[in-house]
């Protein structure tokens, strides 16, 4: 009986590897910035100032880490039961449109009972656009991927519809809800920091970055310490092993699913109840796209995907000034690099696996040998 | 007789709109086919129109565009392979990363060549694809029926139009006539019987999704530089993904991804021309409804309520010898 | 203070032929003139609006000029946090006292255009392409139709609009196709105010030998002797006047309404169009330019009761 | 020898990862005979002859064809040499004719059509030579696992194939389908063709091959003319050392009825009957035995016995009360389930162990604490099962996947005979285990049965379902064909097992 001798060393699978995926991505991110005449390491340090040099920065990097939390939690959830969500986007649309319903509609109240309806509105609409999808796949055997995709776009047409025929106002200009009453703002934290006596910089950064880290934690706790998330693991990792066990995988796929697109959906507490306090078109902007991303280079694991998050967040906000500092630098820059990571921290992720395996295997050998 | 005009105009300007989709379309059929998924469609006609738009402006010719457009386009297709055939990796992943890279991209390096605001230079008429008309077009566009086909849909168009309709014969020819077809279709459905056929799993996957970038490049100079007349932002604007719903549609075959890529382009062109006209008995139908009626038709399909779309057995499924 | 003017654009971006055009131009005009500086910016997509306000004015810039209606919510949240930067906002009415707002009466210059597309209509059939469907584009079409209908009492308008959300600005092949199916319906001179859409709108008039109206800037050189004349909106006077004002000390806040009489609007005519325009076309549109700023002609504004008389 | 071997391998050596699947292993085959390969699961059987077809590389070692040294990197360079192979999984494709399978790779031409024409003439010929009829134009799908054998074999055919692998052919075939490929076989080594035979069936070897070679833990351990072993010796070769093929085990009285199964109708997927009306009983205290060739319908069987998958009709009690099609309810009710296809169904390779261990029983209410699973509870749990079952490494923590295959179903039985049910379902317990754990999981079984507990046991090998039952029911076709006591003979029970009523 032989050990783990296939095993690479667990900090490897986790850190080194995503590490050397992501240096790939910013080396070739790096032939781009000098390919359109910009000094890569110039940019480095303009966009790591912006995103963590200066208190509204900081915010900014920490409001845009809350979006992709919640996408890419939503991403791994579904992940751990084999489940491929590429339908977050349009699931976070949805929960925008619950919370906007209620904030619009219940603005009167007090926020301590506003917030948590708003939680559960969002929750409710992300996981009702799942559901369909997720009844479709368990019930009629139509893959989720295609299924989310155009679930994505006809959550944007329905969007589009309500926004200009039903929820804007008369006679203004953008198709977007009136602005919610002050009760159903979600507190920012520079505000609620100042109420303690702590003065920091203005940033839209708002209580859902909190939310954001307790739904991290809610998740680890569901996945790894619920039979709820054993099963749904056993389902990812071997479906008919769950059929055997007696689980029921159509209720799980739908479950599983659901959850996913409750934790989409809360991507709209951030957006609409903490920074714009209105629902407006395309909010969503592709961070469920990007929670795909994030989840992967997190390996699925909330804590993983917190850091990754953070990351991405930075990349966000780092960026947005960047373009700002260099005229030549879009904001289309960072979509390049969002995709390069996604390419190497994702799709290839495999690349440098046997190289590093290899170098473990020796270096393991040789450890052995002395 | 003028219901028949409408028709006949409906579906002209239907058959210019399902061009760039039935490109696309017959694009993803090959890569598919072979069994790699591919939902970066977009992102590679977004890099073919660039590139077509570019070069054309450059140059001034428009088949310099067109080549350019297929090189680029072909470039990201190779990097799916790249990603999903040698490297395993998932392909649905690889496709999201097309896209994203291809939308950054394109409007990056417009910004930064041309200045104008991520798009490229207007092209003069020399640099495009022009529709010619055909002889006699003029002339016969009063007949009923055969003169109004003749003058309003085959006249006119411009040559990547009629590409476009040929390349499905043409794919139905290689896919189901030539020994390449028949082992691209086998290596969709069962990779391991290829390979101990003694053809190259990773040769022929890679031929395919040549194919793919190859009809991507047409889909994205068709965009920019015939029926445009310049790159701008985005300017695919879903219309790949509207193309994975029709090959969807189509059962993966090619004449069916025809007809799916006309009716969508058929039900875009009902929307423009029935815009704010109320329709009796029903009333005006909201312009996004209509747009997301293809989309809608596809999880119909594949939720099994008009048949049943069963993908390539092997699609999605990276091919591993030594398990 | 030493002057730092900027410019906030709208999505369009700032070379869309057009209405952010417009701006830039005046921006560049005020650097020709004066030498001094401005800094400008592309948003990406609406979160940030509030942001690209937020670090101009955190940085010291002012006035700062936001391009669109769409800037509204933001400049209001913004110029209340920094309540000595001098704010401008283009198209849309904030009241705050350090806001100034600049609108148009885009009505007075459609109806100008309006008359020309009825004199040179051979099917007396004209068409209009509006970008997003919202009250201001509506404004464009009613102003368009008055004019027409004013000259030709039996002409027909074919009206689309692009779409409903912010890429109906940015959709070519879109405005082209509207563009081919009205021309397919007998019109011969379309009119848009579709931002970058219309491109494809002017392209598709061009490639069909009709005849395109442009929108905002100068368009007519598009396709020289194939746009028929351009609706200008002055949003480049504007500018220019918002950061002359800042450089003399001089920034007024409040609205200012920039129609036919302020020069605010107007029709182009230059060697791309001359040929285009005949002498009669002329001096029908030359009257009724004087019947407006005389008030003897009151052109309707769409945005006043959400209708169109015409 | 004067001619030269058909195929001479020498030195082969080949691993993957950390598991050595073939070391230095040298063969010859003669031409124009049968050769047998054996060897447990995983002794390396098939990474041989697919080195042998180009499939796989070996790390080193040569190989001649016809006595010149051939470099076969590809399976390309194989039918070059006349090397023609049937795997055990069949290289099919299922949505295409049996004309377009048979060309692919050789389709002679860019354009199909020349190239169908030849197919044709050459199906007819070799239809007329050998006796290998199908029907050109069938959906391979819509073709019965015999035939669709017979494609593989005119694949190879068709290519010029001189030798022909098979990899353990038989076993998905009736006795009848088998007695047929045996003749073709006999008849294309007339016709001088050589033949490489891998099965785990030692009958086989005796009745059709010429010389046999045995592999163990990938070693060629012997190569011997068939006419001069005997199974017992070729089964002792295969595991290392004697087999006992008796289990010792004690007189016992069956009592109760546990579970009874009436007039059971099973369906697959596809909607084709695999079980067809079955009836039986199992008793507290005994072990019934079901024999017969895989693929008769014992897994779908078993499958809605465990409530896995929904029986068509019939009824299954146990205890005297309905069992309801629900595998949770099932375990509620004291039935426990090892599963025959243990990686697909029993573990999963990615947990630890300690989450395998409480599979099934994920909701018991020893393994929570509250809302929470108590991790503690189902680690000791674990550690003591481990412990019980001589299970190595004994870490709880271990991924599954890194056990050997003898311990990981040590962990499988350890979690459902520990559950104490009242009936036990077993398939295939020893599969792919090793000698000394066979041993140890036979002496569990019968424990069981002696503390009075019902056990369904089935198992393709025969010596493993006469030591260990005291009922062997026989299936065949979905039917039970039969029963008889263990001590039927094999002859006896095999006739059983071909469909010829007892
Ligand atoms: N592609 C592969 N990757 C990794 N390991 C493999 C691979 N193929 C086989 N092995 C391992 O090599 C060893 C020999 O396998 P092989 O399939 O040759 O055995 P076999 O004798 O044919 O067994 P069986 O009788 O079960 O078919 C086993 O331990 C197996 O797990
Ligand atoms: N696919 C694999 N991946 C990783 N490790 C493997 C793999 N297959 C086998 N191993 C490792 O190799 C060792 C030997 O495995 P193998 O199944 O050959 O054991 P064995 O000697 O046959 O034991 P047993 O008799 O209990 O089956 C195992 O302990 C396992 O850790
Ligand atoms: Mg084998
Ligand atoms: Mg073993």
């Amino acid at each position: 009986m032989s050990g783990p001798s296939r095993e690479l060393p667990r900090w490897v699978d986790i850190g080194l590897i995503p590490f050397v995926n992501l240096s790939a991505a910013f080396l070739v991110t790096g032939l781009v910035f000098l390919a359109i005449g910009e000094s890569p390491v110039d940019s480095v340090i303009i966009m790591l100032n912006g995103a963590f040099g200066y208190g509204t920065g900081l915010g900014y990097t920490l409001f845009y880490t809350t979006n992709f939390i919640f996408t890419g939690l939503a991403f791994a959830v579904a992940f751990h039961a084999g489940l491929f969500n590429i339908g977050a986007e349009g699931q976070a649309y949805l929960g925008g449109l619950g919370v906007a319903l209620v904030c619009l509609s219940l603005g009167f109240l007090p926020m301590v009972i506003i917030i948590p309806l708003a939680i559960i509105a969002a929750a409710l609409f992300g996981a009702a656009w799942a559901f369909i999808p997720a009844y479709l796949q368990a019930k009629r055997g139509s893959h989720v991927v295609i299924t989310t995709i155009m679930f994505n776009f006809i959550a944007s047409a329905l969007m589009i519809y309500l926004l200009v025929n039903v929820l804007s106002p008369k006679g203004s200009m953008n198709p977007e809800t009136r602005t919610f009453d002050p009760n159903a703002h979600l507190p920012l934290i520079h505000d609620v920091l100042a109420g303690l006596g702590m003065a920091v910089a203005r940033s839209p950064l708002n209580l859902s970055f909190i939310w954001a880290l307790v739904c991290a934690v809610a998740v680890w706790l569901l996945l790894w310490h619920t039979t709820l998330g054993y099963q749904l693991r056993v389902l990812g990792a071997n479906p008919s092993a769950a059929a055997y066990a007696g689980m029921k995988p159509q209720r799980l796929i739908v479950i599983a699913m659901m959850i996913s697109g409750g934790l989409a959906g809360f991507l709209a507490l951030n957006e609409i109840m903490g920074a714009s306090n209105r629902l407006l078109l395309q909010f969503t902007a592709g961070y469920g796209f990007v929670g795909i991303a994030v989840a992967l280079m997190g390996r699925s694991h909330p804590f993983g995907i917190v850091l990754s998050a953070l990351l991405f967040g930075a990349l966000y906000q780092g960026g947005a000034d960047l373009s700002f500092e260099k005229p030549t630098i879009t904001r289309d820059m960072i979509v390049v690099v969002q995709g390069l990571i996604i390419l190497f921290a994702g799709a290839l992720e495999h690349m440098f696996r046997p190289q590093i395996a290899r170098f473990f295997a020796s270096s393991w050998f040789k450890a052995k040998e002395a | 007789m003028e219901w028949l005009d409408l028709f006949a105009q409906i579906f002209g300007s239907a058959i210019r709109v399902s061009v760039p989709l039935l490109f696309a379309c017959l694009a993803g059929l090959y890569s598919e086919r072979a069994g790699v998924f591919d939902i970066g469609l977009e992102g590679k006609m977004l890099v073919g129109a660039f590139a077509a738009g570019t070069v054309a402006a450059l140059t001034g010719s428009a088949w310099a565009g067109l080549i350019a457009a297929i090189l680029a386009s072909v470039f990201f297709a190779l990097i799916h392979g790249f990603a999903s055939i040698t490297h395993r990796g998932n392909q649905i992943v690889s496709g999201v990363a097309i896209n994203f890279i291809a939308a950054g991209l394109t409007a990056q390096l417009g910004e930064t060549w041309f200045d104008i605001g991520g798009q490229t230079p207007q092209l003069p008429n020399d640099a495009r694809f022009m529709g010619h008309a055909w002889p006699f077009a003029a002339e016969l566009r009063g007949v009923p029926v055969i003169g109004q086909i003749y003058s309003q849909i085959l006249s006119g168009q411009n040559i990547l139009v009629y590409m476009a309709f040929l390349a499905v014969p043409i794919t139905w020819w290689l896919l189901y006539r030539t020994r390449f077809g028949l082992r691209l279709r086998a290596v969709g459905e069962n990779p391991a019987a290829v390979d101990t056929a003694g053809i190259s799993v990773p040769a022929m996957r890679y031929a395919a999704v040549t194919c793919c970038g190859v009809l991507c490049g047409f889909g994205g100079a068709y965009l920019a530089i015939a029926q445009g007349a310049s790159f701008i932002e985005n300017m695919t604007a879903g219309k790949g993904f509207i193309a994975l719903a029709a090959l969807i549609f189509a059962k993966w075959r090619p004449i069916p991804a025809m007809w799916a890529c006309l009716l969508f382009g058929v039900l875009e062109a009902v929307a423009n021309r029935l815009q704010g006209v109320p329709i009796t008995g029903i009333g005006e139908v909201p312009v996004q409804l209509m747009q997301a009626v293809p989309y809608i038709l596809t999880v119909f399909l594949l939720a099994g309520f008009i048949g049943h779309a069963v993908a390539p057995k092997a699609g999605g499924v990276p091919y591993v010898k030594e398990k | 203070a030493d002057d730092k003017p900027a410019v906030a654009y709208d999505l369009g971006g700032r070379n869309d032929k057009s209405f952010n055009e417009g701006a830039f131009m005046g921006a560049e005009k005020f650097k020709a003139d004066t030498g001094i500086a401005f800094k400008d910016f592309e948003i990406q997509n609406d979160g940030q609006r509030e942001q690209a306000l937020r670090k101009f004015a955190e940085a010291g810039f002012s006035p700062i000029v936001a391009v669109g209606y769409s800037y509204e919510q933001a400049l209001k949240k913004v110029a209340a946090e920094f309540p000595n930067t001098h704010f401008a906002i283009i198209d849309m009415v904030v009241e705050a006292p350090n806001v100034a707002s600049i609108v148009f009466k885009e009505q007075e210059g459609s109806y100008l255009v309006g008359v020309l597309a009825a004199l040179a209509s051979k099917t007396d059939k004209v068409g209009f392409v509006g970008g997003m469907d919202i009250p201001l584009i509506r404004r464009f079409a009613c102003g368009y139709v008055g004019g027409v209908k004013a000259t030709k009492s039996g002409a027909e308008v074919f009206q689309n609009m692009t779409g409903t959300t912010g890429e109906a600005w940015s959709d070519p092949a879109k405005g082209g196709e509207l563009a081919k199916s009205q021309f397919d319906r007998g019109a011969d001179v379309v009119y848009h105010a579709a931002g970058g859409t219309g491109i494809g709108v002017l392209q598709a008039a061009a490639d069909a030998g009709k005849l395109g109206i442009g929108v905002d800037s100068n368009q007519n050189g598009l396709h020289p002797g194939k746009v028929l004349t351009s609706m200008l909106k002055r949003v480049d006077v504007a500018t220019y006047n918002v950061f002359k004002a800042g450089q003399d000390g001089a920034f007024k806040p409040g609205v200012t309404v920039l129609g036919l009489a302020e020069g605010g609007v107007g029709w182009a005519l230059d060697d791309n169009n001359k040929a285009l325009i005949t002498p009669e076309m002329k001096a029908a549109v030359d009257k009724a330019e004087a019947d407006i700023k005389a008030g003897t002609v009151k052109v309707h504004d769409y945005m006043s009761d959400s209708a169109c008389p015409y | 020898m004067a001619a030269h071997p058909a195929i001479a391998l020498a030195h082969i050596d080949k691993r993957f990862g950390p598991v050595h699947a073939n070391k230095d292993i040298s063969l010859e085959v003669e031409k124009g005979t049968i050769h047998g390969i054996v060897g447990e699961n995983g002794a390396g059987k098939s990474t041989l002859m697919s080195i042998l077809f180009g499939f796989y590389q070996a790390d080193s070692g040569d190989i001649q064809v016809d006595g010149k040294p051939t470099r076969i990197a590809s399976p390309t360079d194989a039918i070059k040499a006349g090397i023609g192979m049937v795997h055990q999984h069949f290289m099919l494709v299922g949505k295409f004719t049996v004309l377009e399978n048979i060309m692919l790779g050789a389709e002679g031409g860019f354009l199909l059509n020349s190239g169908r024409a030849k197919v044709r003439r050459e199906l007819e010929r070799l239809e007329k030579d050998y006796g290998l009829t199908v029907d050109p134009d069938a959906l391979i799908d819509d073709l019965a696992v015999g035939l669709q054998q017979r494609v593989e074999i005119l694949k190879a055919l068709y290519r010029g194939a001189e030798v022909l692998i098979l990899d353990e052919p038989t076993g998905v075939l009736t006795p009848s389908e088998a007695e047929h490929l045996f003749r073709i076989l006999r008849q294309l080594k007339d016709q001088g063709k050589t033949i490489v035979l891998i099965t785990h069936k030692l009958k086989e070897i005796m009745a059709i091959t010429d010389r046999v070679s045995v592999m163990r833990r990938g070693e060629m351990v012997a190569t011997l003319p068939t006419r001069e072993t005997s199974p017992e010796q070729l089964a002792e070769l295969m595991v290392g050392r004697r087999v006992l093929l008796r289990v010792v085990k004690a007189e016992r009285q069956p009592e109760r009825i546990v579970l009874e199964v009436k007039n059971l109708v099973v369906k697959d997927s596809a909607g084709t009957v695999k079980v067809n009306g079955v009836s039986f009983a199992v008793r507290a205290g005994e072990i019934v035995g079901i024999a017969g060739v895989a693929g008769n319908g014992q897994s779908e069987l078993l499958e809605a016995i465990t409530g896995i998958r929904p029986p068509f009709s019939g009824e299954i009690l146990l205890n005297g009360t309905p069992l309801p099609c629900d595998a949770a309810l099932a375990r509620a009710q004291k039935l426990a389930h090892v599963p025959e296809d243990r990686h697909r169904l029993g573990i999963v390779t990615s947990f630890d162990a300690c989450e395998n261990v409480i599979l099934g029983y994920h909701g018991d209410e020893i393994y929570q604490r509250g809302i929470f699973q108590d991790r503690r509870a189902i680690v000791a749990d674990t550690e003591k099962k481990m412990q019980d079952f001589d299970v190595r490494p004994q870490d709880p923590h271990l991924r599954l996947g890194l056990f050997s295959g003898g311990n990981q179903q040590k962990i499988v039985l350890a979690r459902e005979i520990e559950q104490d049910p009242d009936l036990l379902i077993v398939g295939q317990p020893t599969r792919g285990v090793d000698v000394g754990a066979i041993e140890f999981i036979h002496r569990r079984l019968i424990a069981m049965r002696d503390r009075g507990k019902a056990v369904l046991l089935v198992s393709v090998e025969l010596d493993e379902i006469r030591g260990l039952a005291d009922r062997v029911l026989v299936m065949c076709g979905g039917n039970i064909t039969g029963e008889c006591a263990p001590e039927t003979s094999e002859k006896q029970i095999g006739l059983m097992m071909a469909g010829a009523a007892a």
